[in-house]
């Protein structure tokens, strides 16, 4: 759908900035930048900004990017709230006991000091952004003499920021199953001998199990171990004979009784 | 280069990792007095600024390093690959924010910036330039972020008080400002605007 | 130094991993000729010859390179055994683990490491990062770790409530709503937003 052909007509105030708008639709960093953009435009002072301008076209933009089928975020419908209460405020009767409008009393206050201060910061970022970057404009000596990373030490001081800690344990527990990690209590563990038993009835229904058949239908960390660890105390008290076919092959294994089996 | 102590300092600065700094190399050196190991950190930056060389010395994050001179990136990147990308308006508006108003909460600076900053603030936590100082003592306990060393680093900063002063910024906008004042023209539009197209009527 | 071109050799040679051969600078700097390039080469050589600093251009195995003089070689090594020492991977987990959970055993560090953690809990120990707090009271008695003073020390917490949570570290990673902006809205509704759409109304 082409939005432009259908603004033409609902918005005649926006007739001729149009193109402009969409051009630099994504460009607004926020309602703060918005608001900068606008009274730039319009040649307004910064501390005198004439809020019944400022908020129709706020407002126009807001419709001009439903119009376009784009989603109008939340934070920029909070601004608009915020500039029609100003408006309404500086609308309204004041009461009688009330002082008329002094400086303090400006609506416009809170809003002018906001936007003042964001003002400093975009540009202050403007200027940090247009430093020639290490990286980027400006290099450092890359050389890695083998010689000077050959000598390790664990002396020095640490370098590690907190961040890093918190996203190391965020990144384990991604890796680790969530049922495992409830079950950090010993307690509540899965226990070796339950594992023995387990194994030792599997055998007697079956000749040879694979180790991958013992945890196929729990395959958390917890269980390989358990079961790993099962199968050399079964081992040790040679009640089972392992097999493995060929280097890092399936594991196999047979009761060490067995009698067609024994001697292999 | 006349005194040897500038040719080891040199040979420290050139085999450290990062920048290197004064402290360090007064620790590492304790066969020298500070006076002679600064009055010779002198000596180098004056030398290498005096040849148009392809490098430098720089006091950069608190540290001294070598660093290639901008000039020459173009040729550089025909070698290597740059690493940093450009920052986009929303990092730098946001690290702007931090680096001025450190310590500073999210709310703060998504108040200051009215918008959402939670996805930049990650992305600048990973890219090391701004780090977790703590928690704010105040209800709720949030976090509180500032900059890094690599911030300085990257930004080629020695410290923060070389960040441009905000009073710099301000005064380099006044004028600007106040020529656009005299130009005001909104009268007409003004008046019909309030009459016609108040949405809250 | 004279020329331009010795500068933006000496940048290359400067930010080079390795060696760079006089064919590749060639190559590189395709608008100079060969015979500019390795007499600006010379220059360089002979510049630093002539300056009596920490480090010199020398061609090594076909290639040229910035290297320390020998002279300096006790210094450099002063510096490479104290220098600062980065944390591993399994160290900063294993780390994690006990700063999140502790008191913790190391039975319960490995079975959420999955893997044996006895040399990383020794350098942590000895580190005094992590420090040790009493045995538990089940059969076998094991060691119960928490984490030091210096823990908190170095990673500039005022107690470990000033941890952040995973749950602060995770909200960061919600999409800002800012950024959803550029998503299409699918739904055909064109409702005048001003009418009925504006949380003042």
């Amino acid at each position: 759908m082409t939005a432009e052909a259908l603004n033409r007509e609902e918005l005649p105030l926006l007739d001729g900035m149009h193109e402009q708008y969409s051009v630099h639709l994504d460009k607004f960093d926020g309602p703060m930048d918005l608001l900068l953009h606008l009274i730039k435009k319009n040649e307004l002072d910064i501390c005198d900004i004439s809020i019944a301008v400022i908020t129709r076209q706020y407002l126009d933009f807001i419709k001009l990017m439903k119009d376009l089928n784009l989603e109008v975020a939340g934070d920029f419908l909070v601004m608009a709230a915020t500039l029609l209460q100003i408006k309404s405020r500086q609308l309204l009767p004041l009461d009688d006991q009330e002082e008329p409008e002094t400086e303090e009393s400006d609506p416009r206050n809170e809003l002018v000091r906001r936007l003042q201060e964001y003002q400093l910061y975009k540009e202050a970022g403007m200027l940090i952004g247009a430093r020639a970057l290490l990286g980027r404009e400006v290099f450092a000596r890359t050389a890695s003499e083998p010689v000077l990373t050959a000598v390790q030490n664990l002396e020095g001081p640490l370098e590690v920021s907190l961040f890093e800690l918190v996203d190391a344990f965020r990144v384990l527990l991604l890796r680790i199953p969530a049922e495992s990690f409830h079950d950090v209590a010993p307690g509540d563990s899965l226990s070796i001998a339950d594992c023995i038993n387990e194994i030792l009835s599997l055998l007697q229904e079956k000749d040879t199990v694979q180790f991958e058949d013992l945890v196929k239908d729990e395959f958390t960390r917890e269980r390989v171990i358990v079961t790993f660890l099962a199968i050399l105390e079964l081992c040790r008290l040679k009640l089972i004979r392992i097999f493995q076919g060929y280097e890092h092959g399936s594991i196999w294994f047979v009761p060490a009784v067995s009698s067609d089996l024994a001697e292999v | 280069m006349s005194s040897e102590l500038s040719a080891i300092i040199e040979s420290l600065i050139f085999t450290s990792e990062s920048a290197i700094s004064t402290d360090r190399i007064c620790e590492l050196l304790d066969e020298f007095e500070r006076d002679e190991i600064k009055s010779a950190l002198t000596e180098i930056v004056a030398c290498f600024q005096g040849r148009p060389g392809g490098f430098e010395l720089v006091e950069v994050a608190g540290g001294w390093q070598f660093r290639t001179r901008p000039a020459f990136h173009s040729y550089i990147t025909r070698q290597i690959k740059t690493r940093t990308s450009k920052f986009s308006q929303s990092a730098l508006e946001t690290l702007a924010i931090i680096a001025y108003r450190q310590p500073i909460t999210r709310a703060e600076v998504e108040h200051l910036r009215g918008v959402d900053c939670g996805g930049v603030l990650k992305s600048l936590l990973e890219k090391h330039l701004v780090r977790i100082l703590g928690k704010k003592d105040i209800p709720g306990r949030p976090l509180i972020y500032g900059t890094s060393k690599e911030f300085l680093d990257i930004f080629g900063l020695k410290d923060l008080k070389s960040l441009p002063t905000l009073k710099e910024i301000q005064s380099l906008d006044e004028i600007p400002q106040f020529e656009r004042q005299e130009e005001l023209q909104l009268e007409p539009e003004k008046v019909n605007l309030e009459e016609s197209q108040l949405p809250l009527e």
